[in-house]
């Protein structure tokens, strides 16, 4: 069974996670373990999932995105979504799925934006 | 081009799902699907052959080009000899699942497709069968 | 069949689409793609719908304008419906229809004073 | 104004559609109804008329001038030969829909007319009358 490595990246605080094109079952629910050690090992307070080259957003998933994100939060960080292309966008809606209020950008440079200014908001001076 | 004698495709293990992706995205493409709709026949393929290898273990996914009327098309047929699923109309349900699963698989599957037909007998198995039509 | 043309007006980062008076069902499913690669391609963080011409809106429309509000809404940019005319907003309402949580604004400039001031709350000085 | 001759026009591609919205604005315009109600009437068109087009492949509208007590009003009827529907009142309520659409053209259209009747026969087809008056 291939499992496609998938690179944790940290830039401050914050981890980038880019998913890889076509993530087998495996990959997928290894990808929620990484995540989350990683968080904890390097006192991250965001995490960017960069799926701007993922191909078909299934409800599986689907599932572990939404369920990655809340698990995120419960450890005390946010998690942006960035780059789904407008294709995968029209067959997630139309399978009826939907991400719950995880935050989306259109690029990660963006969605290190939100994480930037939302930490910035959230500790003003 | 679509070979008459290799347009099946063995689902047993979690990776040919993935060569299930791979392959329906290839025959899509070629029979001249935009890259929306060649993405709506893929992600229901993977609906499905994930239902296959969830609740039968096992089964098959055929292809194939389809005619009717001056329209060009593709059908996906998904087959196996699983436990069948007793309540069609209540599986085919948004949000019904046996295993704890979203239950988005098959009626997401249905408004994606232009047709499906889920044939199902308890304890004979299961076939669905999907066509998606090239807009003129 | 009619395919009425869609013009789709780039100002700053948010795109303006013009939604024509009586648009076919193909003019409405062409729609969706058209804004969606627009918003890729152009990197906008906001899309503005201006249906001030728009004389009737069915459940086919509807579903369309919640659905690509929705698919906006995971590329990571966000929608503000402009300009609904009164008699519009009896029949939608009466028919049953909502547009899910969508952004409303009475004009264009309003809406893009929305996407304006939303862009710059999350960019605090 | 309203000839008898041409009160009828054939739903039988998607641009008909359009077709019968037009018609019916101009003529519950000319009958004297006012925006908001013609608003109404032409929303109620269109929601049949996809109907037609979605469920019985093909049909037609009529349309016509109607009197009682001192009222006049609107009648449009909508039929087809389709396959007609099993269980109308299920089809009526708010949310219920065979197709994933969003169920509320039927029910809603009820709402915004002031009468609505259906006639369905399985395999034969069905007929939907809306009335409207105007207020006095
Ligand atoms: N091939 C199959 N064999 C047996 N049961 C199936 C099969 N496919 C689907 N089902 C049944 O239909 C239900 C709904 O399927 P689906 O809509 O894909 O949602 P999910 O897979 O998330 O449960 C499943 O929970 C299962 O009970
Ligand atoms: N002309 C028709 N012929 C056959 N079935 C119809 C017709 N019109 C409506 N129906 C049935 O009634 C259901 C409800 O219709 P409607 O309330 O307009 O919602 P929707 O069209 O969104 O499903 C449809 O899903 C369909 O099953």
């Amino acid at each position: 069974m291939t499992n496609e490595g998938i690179a944790v990246i940290k830039v401050r605080d914050v981890l980038m996670v880019v998913i890889p094109p076509e993530p087998d079952d495996e990959t997928v629910s290894n990808l929620q373990n990484q995540i989350l050690r990683a968080i904890e090992k390097n006192e991250a307070s965001g995490l960017v999932l960069d799926i701007s080259t993922v191909e078909v957003l299934d409800s599986y998933f689907a599932r572990m995105v939404s369920e990655t994100t809340k698990m995120v939060a419960l450890m005390g960080a946010r998690t942006v979504i960035a780059g789904m292309r407008p294709s995968v966008a029209i067959a997630t809606i139309e399978l009826g799925l939907t991400l719950g209020n995880t935050l989306t950008a259109l690029s990660v440079d963006r969605a290190f934006d939100i994480l930037h200014n939302a930490s910035n908001g959230m500790k003003p001076r | 081009m679509i070979e008459k004698q290799d347009h099946e495709i063995p689902i047993r293990l979690e990776s040919d799902i993935i060569t299930v992706r791979k392959q329906v995205r290839t025959v899509a493409t070629d029979l001249g699907f935009g890259l929306t709709d060649v993405t709506r026949i893929v992600t229901s393929a993977s609906e499905l052959a994930r239902n296959i290898m969830s609740y039968a273990g096992a089964g098959v996914m055929r292809w194939f080009a389809i005619e009717s009327e001056h329209r060009t098309g593709i059908e996906l047929t998904f087959a196996d000899n699983g436990p069948g699923i007793i309540d069609i109309e209540a599986a085919s349900e948004p949000g019904y699942s046996s295993n704890g699963g979203l239950g988005m698989g098959l009626p997401g599957t249905k408004r994606l497709m232009d047709e499906m037909e889920i044939q199902s007998e308890v304890g004979e198995g299961t076939t669905v069968i999907i066509k998606k039509w090239l807009k003129k």
